[in-house]
């Protein structure tokens, strides 16, 4: 048996989940960071697997790779199956990347109080923070990997858990007797989701009662061989109860209102992890399981979801124009994103798709790199309301300058990453649907007005009363925003690497669902580019 | 006049044989219930707590051990086949859950033994959570004499072993007679057992009345549904009574004239029911359970709350199953009706629960209206995914309830939600393994209830109850609810000043808690084993 | 005489002890509806035994009788205990717990 | 050789890189590190020019493929440039007139602290404009378009700590993105359509255009001109280049004045090949240019701050640019040429401008200025060049360009021909009045200083050498590009293989429209010689008619857009906010609020009662018994 890559990736973060809980509890500060460097070992050994995962994946080879099987609940037809297709992987790779950054950016916010008197409170809240993070990250990797529905579904539920007490347990302590609201924020992101994975979960038993075994790869054969056929009810039914969890998770309009209570109590970092990270799989949950399982389906409703995702773009959009709060901004900004990504999902063209899938990846690395540095400057002043804020530029230019970067790439800057997947994804969606692709093309103006909005606000004019002492970036935060940035800078520059792994796979996704790009209308008569 | 010529054509009635090694996990129970009333005469009062424990566990381990014999043996499968002239089947699901049962008692006998968590009595003697002397008046002297003078009702532990012995024979009860008579036999002592609180007397014993009555009246119901299918089929023995209903077996004129009347049968069905339903819980003859809950010794609820429930759902499933498979169109719908309402109602009356017992109390409620669609589904698959519900759920909730026992304060347990605030803080490692439990409770994935969950909505769903599987996912949305309501409250809330200290048990409740949390991950993340055991367990010899 | 008669005494007895115990307070008079209950089994067990000519049913009525009586012991202990604690035997008075 | 083309564009590239990101460090040598890679650059482009200067004419363009770009199957989007005589052309003037504002800003911005950073911003302009015109596709076209807008974004709010140039900043690039919006659609449209966005096969594609695709062809016509009047700052998208003059001085020369407004026109002469096939989108693009050029002239008329005033004639010569572009191959080669000699003497004016500004304490309001001639020798004759060559005094190089295009536009034909005709030459007459207007009200008159916000006197003075030697070689283009270009029709000869050329066909004789255009530029200069030169000008503004009032205000687009855009939007905004809290979470809370009330009265049946839990029983024992004989009797 060859080595386990794909379970290894998975496993580490979880064994140094439960490593970093067990590590004995911190006596002064020392010892604290001590406890701190071991998950961020952890997270980054995870990133080198990652690495060599994604070395090791051949893009246009079989559709999944590095395949791992092991029997599990056999009476249900459960198999521990792991692979991945380009997308897979790619995905993989942005979660191990962005884990570490955000535990980086993370140093401080989990550290206990230090109370007058300047004893230090002795507990595990510091390690059980990143301990969480750790196991998010293990839950969202299985995810990535799973090709077995049930698989996925258990994971997909089981990382509501962690993130659950990530929201819960570490919320924004610069508004100390707001507990209540982050409760409730961690409270609604839970129902919203268990509701959502419940009610897949219906959709999950309806599907073995049909297929009688969960394994995507036999189902996908069986689909295309016609050895298994759902009659449409049942394949509509299926379908709506999968897509209402993952939009539930993606969020999309109208499920999304738990995602700006949740991100605006979360710690800056957390927050991160659930938009760019945790998001995520709903997302790429859609391109693998709906698309795949129920072709005839996803073709039924697209247009529906289309619509719906055009709306999310600019509903999102404009309440993130409207908001008081920093983190809700960022949250709305989020939800918009996903209307570009579900867009380009199920306009079912290898354009929208591949464009999708990049964006999956950009818009983490962008919202990563935009909220952490709003992290930063929101750790230094103790509040997140924009009010608060004026001319930070002033006073620390490069954390102003940084937030502009990563703001420009959140409106889609060509030359930075998200430009590149915000253009195929409209163009992928014009090439069927002019309309909503034109309606979509809108939400770019929207999202200039809430990143420069925002950026006007709290940066410039003159230096608001309170922001005088704001520090510029420290080492540790430089650490965290400039390999973001250049991450951003060559995902928009030379994205070719990463389009080359994800493109066999949404060719194959497209191919299952039966749909081809449409032809140009006029035949090029000169023949394709230069 | 008549009576001459019927007693000419009845037959001499013959010896019964009696298959001991077949009956002997129950006569392993039954005799240590009865050495346990010999100890509590002859043995001197201070040495009886540690005799009763040895006789108690020595039975429960003997049972334990025969159950695995025959498992082992065959009589699982194979050699699966009724004993004692058809009075008891000796086959998987009888086995499967006769084992659960008995590791059940287990768990409840050693927290029945717990004796560090109540304050030593005057004389420095340890104390259990029972009444020193279940007959005294609360308050009296004669109360406090029993208390000061260091009594315990060492008596529990035979009450014990004869419900236990009960449960084990109820589940495993080829006719009627046999049923009825094995659900009087577990459920007398019970009554007993919920009066028996240290604390609180008034609750405990308004909770053994109300017990009392209820399971008094709800037997009724069950014998007069008896003597109805009796009177429709000539006989109590299920495995007669669905030749008869199914029409296979012989007509005798008298038989012919009865079976013309099928509201005898129908009618009789729903009586039974009503007694087997009043013993799971089901709604609307649960409102016995948060009162009962509440008011007994925490123990005995968990115990009570675990092991009626598997000993009931085998008796309802071999019932419905054995006896009464050829009028499933009849009786489906109606249990449809019940679940329905089972899962909605407890899941709902739950949300607005503030003590911490009652919220288990309709906690349970769903979760026997989740076990019902599983029943309903009336196959192998609907059979296997019940038995390994009631595994999970059973070690689960003695779990829960174990971790009640600990958070106190100066009146004994601090049941009141309002008292959990904050426990996360306090005690982050309690706090854990019970929301631990509660993820459980709720289904979320890599807990056995996730996985029990799982097969009994599969199962619904591969019988064509999609409404059922709706409908049950829609409460378990609802249920989950108040599951995390009580997770936020132990680890998002600030704790109380004043609020309740969590007692350091000895390792008798330690055990019960760590075997609950670590079946309940064992059956989340490795269930493959246990429901291949459920699977195969799941035949019914007739 | 039509034993079908004694089948339909014996429903009507039950229904008297179960409607007994819905309106009855005193938990003894609640307790004796019960025992109506259970004796109005067995007189329909003995009515179908006597119609299907096999002793199934009279053989039950006895260990409906033992049980009954068990039944008995248990239950006027709890509501003598109660009793003792409360110097009343009305059902109602005891409602501590509720919702 | 040719392979330098990138380099032209990685130069100031580097130099934007290195200047952003090198920290206090390169403080003290930015400025001249800035500038040197400017003139670096225009170096390579001369060296490119002469180069292909020495090619023979169908040898000229080059194109240098570099790499892949995005692949998505069908989708093949390159970065490859293309250098032809027309990316020539704006190489020259953007390199040059680059070269050249990054000289005089070492100058002006001498006592900024963040000086580096300005020239780090410069040189990122520098190479998304080379960028814009070097690409070879439309897509990396639209990298080097919303580059300029970044980079014009990043100059215009420079001085940051002033809200309004933050907030002028913000607004440029808003009302960009509109104009981006239209040229993304354009690349959909023509990947939709061609099944590619190359420069080449889409114009070879569209050249062959049938009736199907001609309603094509006027949506990516109409497209590009949503896009070029973003760019450009043509009506109905112009209201923001009067307030990027909150920018640094040699931006507004540089970017707002010379070369990234001029995008536009290059975007619609680049993009000739469809708008030829396009009537409608030609049609649209005359009109805008048209009302454009009308409209910033009498914006321009009643402006007092003098880099508003100059913004408004902007706006109006581009207007005139957009125009002849509009006319098809009668007008591409015209509305280049004008649009380099508007680089020359439009950049010289607006470091004129600031000149003034630099001797007058930052002072803008020309009705705080005059008699300034006697202190600011060469700043007077300099602008003063560059006043006479944009009123189209002959022989200076406006008399040449935009006379073309007046003839260009009677050239249309028709009812349409004359509309243009007259508008441009009308345009004309409003030009020289408003320049006039600017001359006298800060060179001559008497003085009207007042002192600055901090109370400083001004004490009005020549600017150093640094700043001046630009002013003059710009003032040196614009005496002498006209002529220049027009000898021996070089520049025709020069773009006409890119662009095409073809005669027009006016009404009028060529002579007859010179002459009258003559005419009317005198007369605009007479006028604004009576009322501004003639009698004094008072320091406060007279309340002035309603058009000057509306104009003083943009003609009133700014409350348009307030009201609608701005103010609708935030009502929009707020309704969502608040359907958000009250529908959405409504919903969610109200259901959480229902269980919780049903179950609050259900659980009231939980009276504590026995015999009613009894009742509970015995009702629900019926209601068993009778459904299933109900199933019974229904079965």
């Amino acid at each position: 048996m060859s080595f386990p890559l794909l379970t290894v990736t998975a496993a580490l973060p979880a064994v140094g989940a439960i490593l970093t809980a067990a590590l004995p509890a911190a006596t002064d500060t020392r010892s604290r960071d001590r406890n701190k460097v071991v998950p961020l070992a952890f997270s980054l050994a995870t990133l080198v697997l990652a690495c060599v995962a994604t070395a090791r994946f051949t893009p246009g080879g079989p559709r999944f790779q590095l395949t791992e099987y092991h029997s599990w609940i056999s009476q249900f037809g459960i198999g521990y199956s792991l692979g991945v297709d380009g997308i897979a992987v790619v995905l993989v790779l942005l979660t191990a990347v962005l884990v570490p950054f955000v535990m980086l950016a993370s140093w401080h916010d989990a550290d206990p109080v230090v109370d007058d008197r300047g004893t230090f409170e002795r507990n595990r809240r510091t390690q059980g923070f990143f301990a969480l993070i750790l196991a998010v990250e293990a839950m969202v990797v299985i995810s990535f990997e799973a090709t077995d529905v049930f698989l996925f579904y258990v994971f997909f539920e089981a990382m509501l858990i962690p993130m659950y007490f990530l929201i819960g347990g570490f919320g924004d302590r610069t508004k100390g007797e707001d507990a209540k609201q982050r409760s409730y924020a961690a409270v609604k992101f839970l129902l919203y989701n268990l509701l959502g994975g419940l009610v897949m979960l219906a959709a999950v038993i309806g599907l073995y009662t049909r297929a009688h075994t969960f394994d995507l790869v036999s189902i996908t054969t069986a689909l295309q061989n016609g050895s298994l056929h759902f009659p449409p009810v049942v394949e509509n039914a299926l379908f709506l109860g999968f897509m209402f969890a993952f939009a539930v998770k993606a969020p999309l309009w109208p499920l999304h209102t738990w995602l700006p209570n949740a991100m605006g109590e979360a710690t800056a970092g957390v927050a991160v992890l659930i938009t760019a990270v945790v998001d995520k799989v709903g997302t790429y949950a859609m391109l693998r399981f709906c698309l795949n399982l129920f072709p005839e389906a996803s073709k039924t409703f697209a247009p529906a979801i289309l619509v719906l995702s055009v709306i999310s773009i600019l509903y999102g959009a404009l309440l993130a124009v409207g908001q008081k709060d920093i983190k809700r901004l960022v949250a709305y900004a989020s939800i918009s994103h996903f209307g570009f990504i579900i867009l380009g999902i199920f306009a079912l063209t290898s354009q929208g798709q591949s464009g999708a899938a990049l964006y999956m990846v950009n818009h983490g690395v962008s919202t990563a790199a935009w909220l952490l540095v709003a992290g930063f400057l929101m750790s230094r002043r103790g509040s997140r309301l924009i009010a608060d804020y004026g001319g930070v530029q002033k006073v620390a230019p490069v954390l102003a300058g940084t937030f502009l970067v990563g703001g420009l790439a959140i409106l889609s800057l060509p030359g930075l990453g998200p430009f590149v997947s915000e253009f195929l994804v409209l163009v992928g969606t014009f090439e069927r649907y002019p309309a909503l692709g034109i309606v979509a093309t809108a939400g770019i103006v929207l999202a200039a007005l809430y990143v420069l909005v925002l950026y006007q606000r709290t940066m410039t004019g003159p230096v608001k009363a309170g922001n005088e002492g704001v520090k510029d970036l420290k080492a540790r935060e430089l650490v965290v925003v400039a390999p973001l940035i250049a991450m951003l800078l060559v995902l928009g520059i030379y994205p070719k690497p990463i389009a080359d792994i994800v493109n066999p796979s949404v060719n194959q996704t497209l191919s299952q669902v039966g749909r081809t790009d449409p032809a140009p209308h006029v035949v090029n008569a000169i023949g394709g580019g230069q | 006049m008549t009576g001459m010529t019927l007693a000419a054509a009845i037959p001499p009635i013959p010896a019964p044989h009696i298959e001991y090694l077949q009956l002997s996990p129950m006569l392993a129970v039954f005799g240590a219930a009865l050495v346990g009333i010999l100890a509590e005469a002859f043995v001197p009062r201070r040495h009886r707590y540690a005799t009763q424990i040895g006789i108690a566990l020595a039975g429960l381990a003997a049972s334990f051990g025969l159950i695995l014999y025959l498992a082992l043996d065959g009589y699982a499968g194979s050699k699966a086949d009724l004993a004692a002239m058809g009075a008891v089947a000796v086959d998987g699901p009888s086995l499967f859950l006769q084992g659960v049962i008995t590791l059940v008692a287990v768990v409840a006998v050693l927290q029945f033994a717990e004796r560090r968590l109540e304050p030593r009595s005057s004389t420095g003697a340890p104390v259990d959570s029972f009444a020193p002397e279940g007959a005294a008046v609360p308050g009296s002297d004669a109360e406090k004499r029993a208390a000061t003078s260091g009594h315990a009702t060492t008596e529990v532990y035979p009450l014990t072993m004869f419900a236990v012995g009960g449960m084990l024979l109820f589940p495993a009860a080829s006719d009627l007679l046999t049923m009825f008579v094995a659900l009087e036999v577990f459920s007398l002592p019970l009554y007993l057992l919920c009066a028996l609180a240290r604390r609180r007397r008034l609750l405990s014993q308004e909770a053994a009345v109300k017990y009392f009555l209820l399971g008094a009246f709800s037997s009724a119901f069950f014998l007069f549904g008896l003597a109805l299918v009796y009177g429709y089929a000539g006989s109590v023995q299920l495995g007669q009574i669905a030749r008869v209903v199914e029409g296979q077996a012989t007509v005798t004129p008298a038989l012919a004239n009865t079976t013309g009347n099928d509201a005898l049968l129908l009618i009789g069905l729903a009586m039974l029911g009503v007694g087997l339903l009043f013993k799971v819980g089901a709604v609307p003859f649960h409102m016995w359970t948060p009162d009962v809950y509440q008011g007994a010794p925490t123990p005995v609820t968990g115990f009570m709350a675990a092991a009626t429930k598997v000993a009931a759902f085998g008796a309802l499933l071999r019932l419905l199953y054995v006896a009464f498979p050829g009028i499933a169109w009849d009786w489906r719908p109606v249990l449809w009706g019940v679940a329905i309402l089972t899962m909605v109602a407890g899941a709902i009356i739950a949300v607005t629960q503030t003590d911490v017992k009652r919220l288990l109390a309709y906690s349970s409620v769903a979760h026997a209206g989740f076990i019902l669609t599983g029943v309903i589904a009336l196959d192998r698959a609907g059979l296997g995914a019940v038995l390994f519900y009631l595994a999970a759920y059973s070690f689960v909730t003695l779990g829960a309830f174990a971790v009640v026992t600990l958070v106190r304060d100066a009146d004994g347990e601090a049941t009141h939600l309002s008292r959990w605030a904050g426990l996360g803080r306090r005690s982050p490692l309690l706090a854990a393994v019970f929301a631990l439990f509660l993820l459980a409770f709720a289904g979320i994935p890599l807990t056995s209830g996730f996985t029990g969950k799982f097969a009994v909505f599969q199962a619904a769903a591969g019988s064509g109850a999609t409404a059922l599987v709706i409908v049950g996912v829609l409460s378990s949305a609802v249920a989950a609810f108040f599951y995390i309501r009580v997770i936020v409250l132990m680890f998002f809330s600030d704790p109380r000043a004043d609020g309740p200290t969590v007692a350091v048990p000895s390792a008798l409740t330690g055990t019960a808690i760590a075997l609950g949390a670590v079946v309940t991950v064992a059956l989340g993340v490795a269930p493959e084993y246990f429901l291949h055991l459920a699977n195969q367990a799941s035949l019914f010899v007739r | 005489m039509n034993p079908v008669n004694y089948l339909y005494l014996a429903a009507l007895l039950f229904t008297i002890g179960a409607v007994g115990v819905l309106v009855r307070r005193n938990a003894i008079v609640l307790f004796m509806c019960v025992e109506l209950m259970l004796n109005a089994c067995n007189l329909a067990l003995v009515t179908f035994s006597r119609l299907h000519g096999n002793l199934d049913g009279q053989i039950i009525a006895f260990f409906t009788m033992v049980v009954a009586a068990a039944e008995v012991v248990v239950g006027l202990a709890i509501i003598v205990s109660v009793f003792r604690t409360r110097h009343s035997a009305s059902v109602d008075d005891t409602n501590l717990m509720k919702l | 050789m040719d392979n330098l083309i990138p380099v032209l564009v990685a130069v100031p590239l580097l130099g934007a890189a290195l200047l952003l990101c090198g920290g206090r460090r390169l403080d003290r040598v930015g400025h001249l590190l800035g500038t040197f890679l400017a003139f670096a650059s225009f170096g390579v482009g001369l060296a490119l020019f002469f180069s292909m200067l020495g090619r023979s004419v169908d040898q000229r363009p080059i194109h240098d493929h570099l790499f892949t770009w995005i692949p998505v199957n069908g989708f093949q989007a390159e970065v490859g440039f293309q250098l032809d005589q027309l990316s020539m052309t704006f190489v020259l003037l953007i390199t040059g007139v680059g070269s050249l504002i990054h000289l005089y800003s070492i100058g002006y911005m001498a006592h900024d602290e963040k000086r580096r950073r300005f020239f780090g911003y410069l040189n990122l302009f520098l190479a998304a404009m080379l960028l814009l015109v070097l690409a070879d596709n439309y897509l990396l076209l639209y990298v080097g378009w919303e580059g300029v807008g970044l980079a014009s974004y990043l100059l215009i709010g420079f001085w940051q700590h002033k809200p309004s140039a933050a907030t002028a900043a913000k607004k440029a690039f808003l009302v960009n993105r509109v104009g981006d919006v239209g040229l993304s659609i354009a690349v959909m449209l023509m990947f939709t359509t061609f099944g590619t966005f190359a420069f080449t096969p889409v114009f070879a594609d569209a050249s062959k255009a049938t009736q199907a695709t001609q309603a094509t062809l006027t949506g990516i016509g109409l497209m590009l001109l949503l896009a070029a009047c973003g760019k450009s700052a043509q009506v109905p998208l112009q209201s923001w280049l009067g307030d990027a003059m909150e920018g640094p001085t040699p931006v507004s020369a540089l970017i707002h004045a010379a070369t990234m407004v001029t995008a536009g026109v290059y975007l619609i002469t680049r993009s000739s090949a469809i708008f030829n096939q396009a009537p409608t989108a030609q049609l649209a693009t005359v009109v805008v240019g048209a009302v454009t050029l009308l409209f910033g002239a009498i914006v321009g008329c009643a402006k007092d701050d003098i880099k508003k005033a100059l913004a408004g004639s902007t706006m109006s010569q581009i207007g005139y640019m957009v125009l002849a572009a509009g006319l098809g191959p009668i007008g591409y080669v015209f509305a280049i040429m004008h649009l380099v000699t508007h680089g020359f003497f439009k950049a010289g004016l607006f470091l004129g401008a600031g000149s003034v500004m630099h001797g007058m304490n930052d002072e803008v309001d020309m009705r705080k200025y005059g008699g300034l001639a006697k202190y600011m020798k060469w700043t007077t004759v300099t602008f003063g060049l560059g006043y006479l060559a944009i009123i189209g005094v002959p022989p200076f190089s406006g008399f040449y360009t935009k006379d073309k295009i007046i003839e260009a536009a009677f050239g249309h034909g028709g009812t349409e021909g004359w509309i243009l005709g007259t508008c441009a030459v009308i345009g004309a007459a409003v030009t020289a009045f408003y320049m006039t207007r600017v001359m006298l009200m800060t060179f001559f008159g008497e003085k009207r200083w007042a002192d600055d916000a901090d109370g400083h006197q001004p004490h009005p003075h020549e600017s150093p050498k640094i700043m001046v030697i630009p002013m003059v070689l710009l003032a040196v283009g614009s005496v002498a590009g006209g002529f220049l270009f027009n000898w021996n029709d070089s520049f025709v000869r020069w773009l006409s293989p890119v662009t095409g050329v073809a005669e027009g066909n006016p009404p009028l004789n060529p002579t007859v429209i010179q002459i009258l255009t003559g005419v009317v530029l005198v007369l605009g200069v007479a006028v604004a010689w009576m009322m501004y030169g003639r009698r004094p000008v008072p320091a406060t503004p007279p309340l002035g008619s309603l058009l000057t009032r509306a104009a003083r205000r943009d003609l009133l687009q700014d409350d348009f857009n307030h009201v609608v855009l701005v103010s609708g939007g935030s009502h929009l905004t707020r309704f969502l906010v608040y359907l958000e809290g009250k529908g959405l979470d409504g919903l969610v809370n109200g259901i959480a609020a229902l269980v919780g009330g049903t179950s609050g009265r259900v659980r009231k049946i939980q009276n504590g009662y026995v015999r009613s839990y009894a009742l509970s029983m015995f009702g629900g024992a019926l209601v068993l018994a009778v459904t299933t004989l109900l199933m019974r009797a229904v079965a």
